[in-house]
């Protein structure tokens, strides 16, 4: 019994904390944050060549350094803290994952190695005009002829969708849902980033008009990958949210320390203090459920899926009021468009939204536990 | 105990529907009820509005006739903002003259005072910005920085305002300054008039997490105005600035609760447009969104019956801005869980959030400005209840 | 405009609260509450003969005195905040509003003058084990039979059902809802009184079989009458709550100016201040609501059936906060039986409950307001 | 990071459930898990079971072994509550004297004081009770007024305690009393034991809400304990009932999570019994709910981990108070709303509710004892954020 990081990964911690001090600074976020693609080729490389953050979590047989996901779980939290905008989630979280839980070691052997190494930028294209994240939404359609398939159609919301090189579709086939491999640039693939209120994760919407796309996995098998990935991207989410949070409760904090108001350091007050205090709470049972999902996911459980919708539940709701209350403890400055704050914010919102709400989630989690 | 009105004020409401019937029209209605004070789109016609309406005799209507007022009651007044809201007129520019500046000088101005200033106001031809919030004064006004000393026959002034709103637009400041460092905190304050369009005045937009900047931070360096512009007397303007802020409360509600009432029917007409309203979740959440709403409209009723009766309001009017800047909120974020995923994508480029994502974000500012939420649970306790006050290091009273 | 009580309406408020303080104080609930019966004869004797209350609000031609809806509000309020045992709710607001409101002459007469004189103590038996506050709750069946009708099956959680002397019953015939009139000494009639978590106001069991009734109104057009007095009865039991929830507020505000910890009293601490705070906000919310409904029930306008379930949800929430927060300011002696905040927190929660919950409410306002 | 348990622990495990398998039959089976303090049903049952615990020695069972106990660690000290819950085992009668007493006795006390009063508690022959509560010093323990005086070979001792579990049955009490009145006020304070039946000593049971009496009031009038009975040394109680109350975070956490756990269960097991279960928003809340209660195994298990590791809890320990009861009075609440009308209706007379009625009530004194929300908020906002503290006239901490 043992709920603590070991050494290694509390050094991979303060690393990875340290590289995005450096490469992810406040200027830096906003900087990449108003640019379309949204994240900076240089720093992503050297997240590769220096740190291997890409293939951290990848099996070696693919390129990667095999790491668990509890490892991952550390990395998205301090990217999370960072607001790193970086096309890491949609690249692992959700390209990563897909690929390596398909089945298809053709793909994997094909695809994993050029992730592993930064070279390759990749995600999932699941959500449509429907926003929905269930196997109903995807209405998409892949047509067979000869051997080979074509896409017609759109996805939207789709993550980095705009810059990745390699596009993880999902599709319908006579079979069922199937996963397609496209590249960035296919022929007949319109891409259009979107203005997102949150800047700091970027969105695009595809049109695909009879875009060559090639089978991952079985055809008609591709909910039983996609079932899982969403777990587990889940799972990666509140990771991020978990830092996100902590860095809210530690802004509030620190500044409640040192804004005087009426002759007292605003900390002094238990309107302060006891909303830092909830804050507190929550981000510490945030951690708590972030950690035990990682868990779950390094060992691939039973537990999974019922800890995974539990882990983005929570942490969404205590991002968000962190990331809330951290605007309200500031006061004028927490709503200035020059403060850190409502970065924070609106990642807050984005996230919580991302991959289903916490009302979705509760529902999934009820049918989960057999309620 | 009766919500009707009587004959008199339906008469004056039937008044207001006329005119505006009249002149709301070609670009001034096409305006709509839009246009914060940073939308600078229409500005040029809002202005001239304005001037419409100060011709009108529309401005300054709750000011007495001595002083060119139309001294309308405050039901009259709650009407007239009632018409002017459903109307979809647009978004009044001369807020501060006519609201705030015009009652203090009526209240504490001298008669050179009056006779300078309120004629501008009525007019519409001079508008005025407020200078009270610094960046280390936000909810503690007794602390203003800003000095003021005395040079001849002119004040001199140095310092720094926030939370401007309408600054850049505005041809004259009323400010609150410390012109006496040595006495006690608030003992040192004057409440100074200042000509905006000075070298020693700079004004710069503060950006909000809006994008948009509906407030400007005010240099001044070494500005200038002239000596007899103070109000209420050298060193008396904690009093002074008090007065300000109790005339902000106004009557202003029954419009902004329409305001309200508005923007929750387009939330209720977005989640059935969207066949959302079926889900039981979201059937309680607009219930209780509309809920709050109506209850805003009763407890406006109600402070206006007492407004009438007694000439203060009582004590759900203490709560009012405790109450709807929360309401907002929380409607805001009904707005993004409706939208789901589309909350997320901006009509357009830089940064163009629609009318619920400005509610999301531009609602998390209400609930700071003029007086946080934690100040208005300080004042409640403290001077409706009667609580008693934390031991206070410094003499500041919390706005 | 005018959103006031009137000089006479705040006399009768003074006249009733200064009877109740006499009549029913503390010593006095605790008294009545532990006996079966639930109230003091004597005290409803007074009520009727020195006050008029039982009458205040039945037209004059039925020995009432034909004051309006809003004297009603007035009374309950002030019987709301003291607690007063008597089955005032139940003769009053369900059984005078059913019979008023049935359309049947004969009723009226019969009853009505009974119930202004406080000589009747009559009730409504709606609810059955269901629970249910709709017209599909009601399945107890009356069996017509010559002319003469029977009832048959049972009624739960009636108020005062085992102490009124007029029971009015909704039952279902062939054609649908009809209302009844029962003796509460009728033959075939079995009561029992329940032991209840508040028990300030009283429940009972009633039984049926083959008790003689009386139609009240014609039959099957019962529901057209209910669903008038349900309206009528909320507006009443918010009310009452806005009575309660503001004495929990006054007992909350003098508590925390006297009780000294760590120096000081409570009340100058914020936690403690701005909760005072967030009642009062709410409480006077809740008296708008409830005397805007009094109003629109006075004038029986189209806006009672929204406005009576606007006032029930908000009022119902803002009663159980302050008494729950009422309980939580006074600390440890809050939560012995000897302080009498547990009477209000019990009757909160039971007012709640009583006619459907917050979230009945809210669902049938939607509807009402085309949702 | 790994939440299986080791071969050891799972030994250790195996044998606590052997034991309680071949031990816990007949009357003491049918005991059930119940019997808070206020339940005198079975306490004869209660007292003879756990004087099986003592001589099978599962009383003192993290006591080091040189005062008798075993020296578990505290992972097996966690299995053994978890398996006591889950075997749904009797309320302990022992908790004040194993929990808190010993361990500060461990901690304070003099070695004639360990000889004489831990063997009592190891085999459960005497049952303690704990005065630190009084009627003003409910939060602040520094205010305790409670007087002892030195009369010649005897402390005498007048005052009054509130909130005292199982007084009626106690032996002896561990209280905190005024030694020196012109001392500043955590500095005059002595940690005295005394027996309980004694003429100056009378118990009054304190009836609460529920319709029973959870606690005691104790009177001192006089009442005598032999002078060498103090603590830890005279005017040094303060520190020493410090140290009492860190013992009482313990590892009871893993048995109450369980215990929430299956009240969890129950509320579901309800809904679906009276098929509410498919009612869209209470499935919200039973997800909710459910949620709450695996947080706390999640929360409980990081502290055991740091308390491994560091030997003391991390920050997360510091708000499990504030977590559990906060949960446990919405779950009550959710009860409630679940039962509908039937939540009114007792189980019988004169004032009998049943578990979730009982969960009700109850919980509202939960977020009191024991330091009330408020109390932990300000303990977490400045011992573990940090943050300033208020200006307070007294130098009291808060419990």
């Amino acid at each position: 019994m043992n709920f603590a990081f070991s050494e290694e990964q509390e050094e991979l911690r303060r690393t990875v904390r340290s590289f995005l001090e450096d490469k992810s600074p406040s200027a830096e976020v906003r900087r990449l944050m108003e640019t379309e693609e949204g994240f900076d080729p240089a720093v992503w490389r050297q997240m590769a060549e220096q740190l291997g953050l890409q293939g951290l979590a990848i099996p070696e047989e693919y390129g990667g350094s095999g790491f668990t996901y509890v490892e991952l779980v550390v990395v998205l939290e301090e990217m999370g803290r960072a607001l790193l905008c970086a096309p890491y989630f949609s690249t692992i979280a959700l390209a990563a994952n897909t690929i390596l839980h398909s089945g298809d070691d053709a793909a994997r052997k094909e695809l994993l190695p050029g992730i592993a190494s930064g070279e390759t930028i990749a995600t999932l294209a699941f959500t449509e005009d429907n926003g929905r994240w269930d196997a109903e939404g995807i209405t998409m359609t892949a047509t067979k002829s000869g051997g080979a398939y074509t896409l017609d159609g759109h996805k939207m919301f789709v993550l980095d969708g705009h810059t990745a090189g390699v596009i993880v579709v999902a599709a319908r086939t006579g079979d069922g849902i199937s996963l397609f491999q496209v590249a960035g640039d296919a022929s007949g693939l319109g891409r259009t980033a979107l203005q997102t209120m949150d800047q700091t994760r970027k969105q695009a919407r595809l049109e695909f008009s009879g875009v060559p796309a090639k089978l991952i996995g079985a055809e008609g098998k591709g909910w039983d990958t996609l079932g899982r990935v969403l777990d587990l991207a889940a799972v990666a989410l509140a990771a991020e949210q978990v830092g996100g949070a902590q860095k809210c409760l530690d802004m509030a904090v620190d500044y409640a320390k040192v804004r005087v108001q009426f002759g007292r350091p605003i900390g002094s007050f238990q309107a302060i203090k006891h909303k830092c205090a909830d804050m507190l709470l929550e981000v510490e049972s945030a951690k708590s459920a972030a950690y035990y999902a990682g868990w779950a996911a390094a060992e691939l459980n039973d537990e999974l899926p019922v800890v995974a919708s539990l882990a983005k539940a929570y942490c969404s709701d205590a991002y968000f009021h962190a990331a809330a209350e951290n605007i309200q403890i500031h006061g004028g400055i927490g709503f200035t468009w020059e403060h850190d704050a409502h970065l924070y914010f609106k990642r807050a919102k984005s996230s919580e939204l991302l991959l289903g709400d916490p009302t979705y989630h509760r529902e999934l989690l009820a049918q989960r536990i057999g309620i | 105990m009766d919500f009707r009105f009587n004959q008199g004020e339906e008469g004056f409401r039937e008044e207001v529907r006329t005119w505006l019937g009249e002149h709301l029209r070609g670009e001034y209605a096409a305006l709509g009820g839009g246009g914060g004070p940073a939308d600078e789109r229409g500005w040029d016609v809002r202005l001239a509005w304005e001037k419409e309406l100060g011709q009108a005799g529309w401005i300054g209507l709750g000011w007495p006739k001595e002083y060119g007022g139309r001294g309308a009651s405050i039901v009259e007044q709650g009407i007239f903002n009632e018409e002017y809201a459903r109307a979809n007129a647009p978004a009044r520019t001369s807020f501060f003259g006519e609201g705030l500046l015009g009652p203090t000088l009526i209240a504490f101005g001298s008669e050179e005072q009056k006779q300078r200033f309120l004629p501008g106001i009525l007019r519409a031809e001079e508008l005025w910005c407020q200078g009270f919030s610094e960046p280390d004064a936000g909810s503690d006004l007794a602390n203003v920085k800003t000095r003021a000393t005395l040079d001849g026959d002119e004040w001199v002034v140095t310092g720094q305002k926030v939370w401007t709103t309408l600054a850049h637009h505005a041809h004259w400041i009323f400010a609150v300054c410390r012109t006496d460092p040595d006495a006690p905190k608030h003992k040192g304050l004057s409440f100074l008039l200042l000509p905006m369009k000075q070298p020693g005045i700079e004004v710069k937009p503060l950006k909000q997490l809006t994008g948009s900047a509906e407030f400007n931070e005010v240099f001044f360096d070494e500005a200038r105005t002239s000596a007899d512009l103070v109000v209420g007397g050298v060193n008396n303007g904690w009093k002074v600035a008090m007065g300000t802020l109790g005339f902000e409360r106004g009557t202003a509600f029954l419009s902004m609760q329409l305001r309200f009432d508005n923007e929750c029917q387009s939330v209720i007409d977005y989640a059935q447009k969207h066949d959302l309203a079926r889900d039981p979740l979201v059937r309680q959440k607009l219930a209780d969104a509309w809920i709050g709403v109506q209850i805003m409209k009763y407890n406006g009723l109600r402070t206006l019956t007492k407004l009438l009766a007694t000439g203060s309001p009582g004590p759900e009017a203490s709560t009012s801005k405790l109450y709807w800047s929360a309401w907002h909120q929380r409607l805001g974020e009904l707005e993004m869980e409706l939208m789901g995923p589309w909350s997320e994508v901006l009509a357009g480029a830089p940064y163009e959030p629609d009318d619920f994502q400005t509610t999301f974000l531009a609602s998390r500012a209400e609930t700071i400005y003029t007086g946080s939420s934690e100040i208005q649970r300080n004042i409640i306790g403290e001077q409706v209840l009667g609580l008693p006050r934390e031991p206070r290091p410094t003499e500041g009273t919390p706005r």
